[in-house]
């Protein structure tokens, strides 16, 4: 049995004009070398990788670089704005993405500030309008206020990513009713971005309705990267198909599973 | 003629376009993207875009992140 | 690629005498039909299934009965006592039990009352205290005491199976202190049983460290069962997983995942 | 005799042993289990048991149960 | 012993120009009469009241009105702007309570849409602007996003006043990491503003660090709203005094409150 | 005004034959020294205090002893049986605790190891039997186990004692659905015992209708304990009042506190 | 002529400043405060602020809110 | 004739009840309770309870606990 075969009903994901059979994506940064990134990412089954753009050093021999390690015939690049605080400095950071990689599409963080990381809401509005208006297929990460949300779908990105914690906390989904009610309203697809720690935070994300889950640090800073990996693709996969098939409701007394009746004749009796 | 090339000061022939850059700092285009004051330049425009003295380039290209 | 190889490092879980590659224990009550639960304990990819004892309907022409639709080849049995209050009533049905199914496996459930479900401690020392001298192999259903799930430990049980949170009422794990600390200070498996709603609540469980999960309606009364049934079996190797590939700790502020230096000139610079 | 099996009253001849209980309800032994008077019989020892008037039995089999 | 010797060492509150010994703030909606919302205020102990800017009812000949009901010389008047969707409307809205109220202060409220009514942060941040400058002294109500709460920090505002979750939800605090982020950084007084159902929610509140709460329909629709309005007086001073006390640490294990020698000689020793 | 009229339609606490106007039963160990006790019980405003028995130092000249620093007319004594492992131990402490203390109370703890001191079921449910039989009036710690629980309601002890975390852990109230089950079915007062480490979780307690709280290390080990002591009084009256006031429900979207028609005319309107 | 207050067509004589409109509306200027045409009519300004025919006027006051 | 008192040998002269224990050991006797060979002695019996050699007291009073 493979679980292509196991999730038949399954819809294909859709961002702007990408599908993807994976609702994961994972992220580059912070590996403890590119050989175990190769293989984590493997592990995963994403099939869209974010990297971030940087200035090329000079005077330094080219080695292997990061793209030496990505099959592009089986990952998607999403290049990142990660590290502008102004909208003005994402925009540019976007289109060098862009020219860099030849994918129209862009993973856009407009950052308030260097000890949360949170997004500044009124530069990644401007920046979404900007980007949206070049031809960007823009999947925008922004906090989990689902007013920004509301707006940030109105100026037309292909996507929008919510924060469950901050970037690189591993505190997993703090504010389940926020993304619930994002989820909820939605007309694009919503992909958490941000805080997942281990396997249980990308089910519980999956679980709320998000259609996928974007993560980096919990696979490559984990003891173990390419098993974290393995883990957060069965998470994925097990908090989507458990979306789809309709949980129990909560119930605060028991009921048994067992039938009540039946049983020999107890002591007493 | 003195450029800013990814915050350091170089020197480079006159004239010089950025496809001719490039060559000079063994960079292979295919897997960079150039900025020239502060606008994209495109890589069918490197051999068209000739530099000016002062001009502040950005030769970026992908590392890891998330 | 296929899950055994995916998982090349875990060990086998043993529980007395039996060894099991899946760490799922799935019930077999309340599907909709018994031809659902033959494909979802499929699904589940379990090596285990509980059954319940009953007095045979007499006078009912027999028809299929649900042994013919689990197969004992792949399939071990675990005969429970659910329904017994008293440990006397446990005893015996376990030993019913057991003669029925030819195993020395059993599960053993003694209650204290209708309305929760939840163990009676004292009778359920006394019955595990007998049946282990009569040579069972005791998986013993219990609160999430840990007082009581050393006792238990003490006596010569093969498992012990804490309970998340009441039978059937999907809460998940209400309690991860107790569950953690049972584990910590464990000898034998544990594994959790009672309470699981959905994918998470296996994750998370798992995560804690459970040698293995135990669930039945969470499976049984999901809209899809056999769809829930997948999920559970994902989020069990994914959660197994992420308990061994060592998780990131959980940090209040942010930590970058793209490189922060190397960025292009910003405005202001 | 007149016995009570699974909390019903049963008439049987005298002498009737476990074996011939279970044929005459048509169970087929090997999926069932049987409890006299609150003590197991063993399935080695059905056809050895004789049934007494007044003998409470207990003849169970699985069912779906978690 | 009365409360207010009870707390010799805490500081007043202050917002602008205005200080406060109770550092609860109270709504003046939905009471079931305007003599059940006077005895409430009065048993919560605030000094601070809010009240809503809305059309006068023409033609109709003028009642008692809900300044009747609130002693001036007791409470300090607090216009909101409520029901506000743009800067502009708000804007419009705070000089129209200005003036009916000889008061500099308004709660700045500009929301995002009907169904969540969580605050817009362009909006907001574009009519905080503009009353700063027109000398109000403004407290402003905003998401618990930290980057939005900095910003409205950097323009002048008073006070912060951010949602523990959506207006009259009755969850509590959602996200306490935001909301102690938000107070870590404060340099000005956070008011957690919307979201509180019960005491316990004020007291979390205010053990995180918070400078006072703000709540109305928590006491306004209780069955008994005079006798929940004491309680969220007594939760805030509570928990204001949990928080100034240093609470212990939490941790996984026991440690005896009692001393653990000189018990008497034990069976077996 | 005084809290005692603020509060005019609760009933006394009764507990066996005694009765008590305040909640908060409170320990005397950990103090930094008997003269911040003495302060800190009073501003706990508490009528009972747990105390503990222990061997008389010989020959080691008696200074001032604990009893010196309790007004015994003011406070209730309850002698607890800390520290004791087996039934035995604890009915020998509590008859030597009774006549030291000339008291029927008695606060019974059999506990199940050094790890955790949470209690032995068997253990307690033994001891709870003798000394109901020897006319002791006991409160008895137990676990937050529902079934526990009832049991020692049958064995006739004067109220129940759940733990809400293991004793000194400062983790609150960890499974509230336990709590507040076995106060659903109580017969005799649930008076929350151990875990309690801020004034919310006090509050917790009493808003899920627990008849009272016991804490110790709470007080005694924050860094200012009197001031916590206050705050523990006021999170008792406050969460006791809650719960009697009948709280709003929990929504997931918001409801308007202003109302929300008389706005003035806003633009584009 | 016509205004529009609080958004319902209202005629009053000409001329009329906003100190007339009250008085004619029977409201007691200290609790209530008036904008004209989106503008905020300060309370010292009610009798030199004379109104024209079309302004649309906003009369408010307070009401519980939260 | 020795006994054991809080876990410690301790010799008392021969005949001696509580009471003189108590006494000897410069113990108020309304603040402590005292167990004899695990079981109580009531105050009320202190003067009526001879001590044996060997026998095993426990003395124990009120001390700080939760």
């Amino acid at each position: 049995m493979t679980h292509s075969t196991a999730n038949p009903a399954d819809r294909v994901l859709r961002v702007g004009d990408h599908t993807f059979d994976s609702r994961l994506f994972v992220g580059t940064g912070k590996y403890p070398d590119l050989e175990v990134m190769k293989t984590a990412l493997e592990a995963s089954g994403t099939q869209c990788v974010t990297v971030a753009v940087r200035r090329l050093k000079l005077g330094v021999p080219e080695g292997k670089s990061l793209l030496d390690y990505i099959d592009r015939q089986r990952y998607v690049l999403l290049p990142n704005t990660a590290g502008c605080f102004t909208a003005d400095d994402a925009v540019r950071t976007a289109r060098l993405g862009r020219e860099a990689g030849m994918s129209d599409l862009v993973k856009l963080e407009v950052l308030g500030d260097k000890d949360t990381l949170l997004p500044d809401p009124a530069g990644t509005l401007e920046a979404a309008a900007t980007l949206v208006g070049e031809g960007f297929t823009v999947l925008c990460y922004t906090s989990d206020d689902p007013v920004v949300a509301r707006r940030l779908e109105d100026l037309g990105v292909a996507a929008v990513m919510p924060a469950g914690a901050p970037i690189g906390s591993g505190q997993g989904i703090l504010n389940p009713n926020n993304i619930s009610i994002i989820i909820e309203r939605a007309t694009v697809p919503i992909i958490v971005d941000a805080g997942v720690g281990t396997a249980s935070d990308v089910a519980v994300a999956m679980e709320l309705g998000a259609d996928g889950v974007l993560l980096n640090t919990g696979i490559a800073l984990a003891t173990e990267p390419v098993r974290m990996a393995r883990a957060m693709r069965a998470a994925c996969e097990a908090g989507r198909d458990a979306f789809l098939a309709g949980r129990i409701p909560k119930r605060r007394y028991a009921s048994a599973s067992s039938p009540t009746e039946g049983t020999i004749a107890f002591a007493g009796e | 003629m003195t450029l800013t090339v990814n915050g350091e000061a170089t020197t480079v022939p006159t004239p010089s376009n950025v496809e001719d850059l490039l060559r000079r700092l063994r960079i292979d285009a295919r897997q960079v993207a150039v900025e020239r004051n502060r606008t994209l330049v495109r890589k069918t425009d490197y051999a068209a875009t000739l530099l000016v003295a002062g001009d502040v380039l950005e030769i970026v290209s992908f590392v890891g992140g998330g």
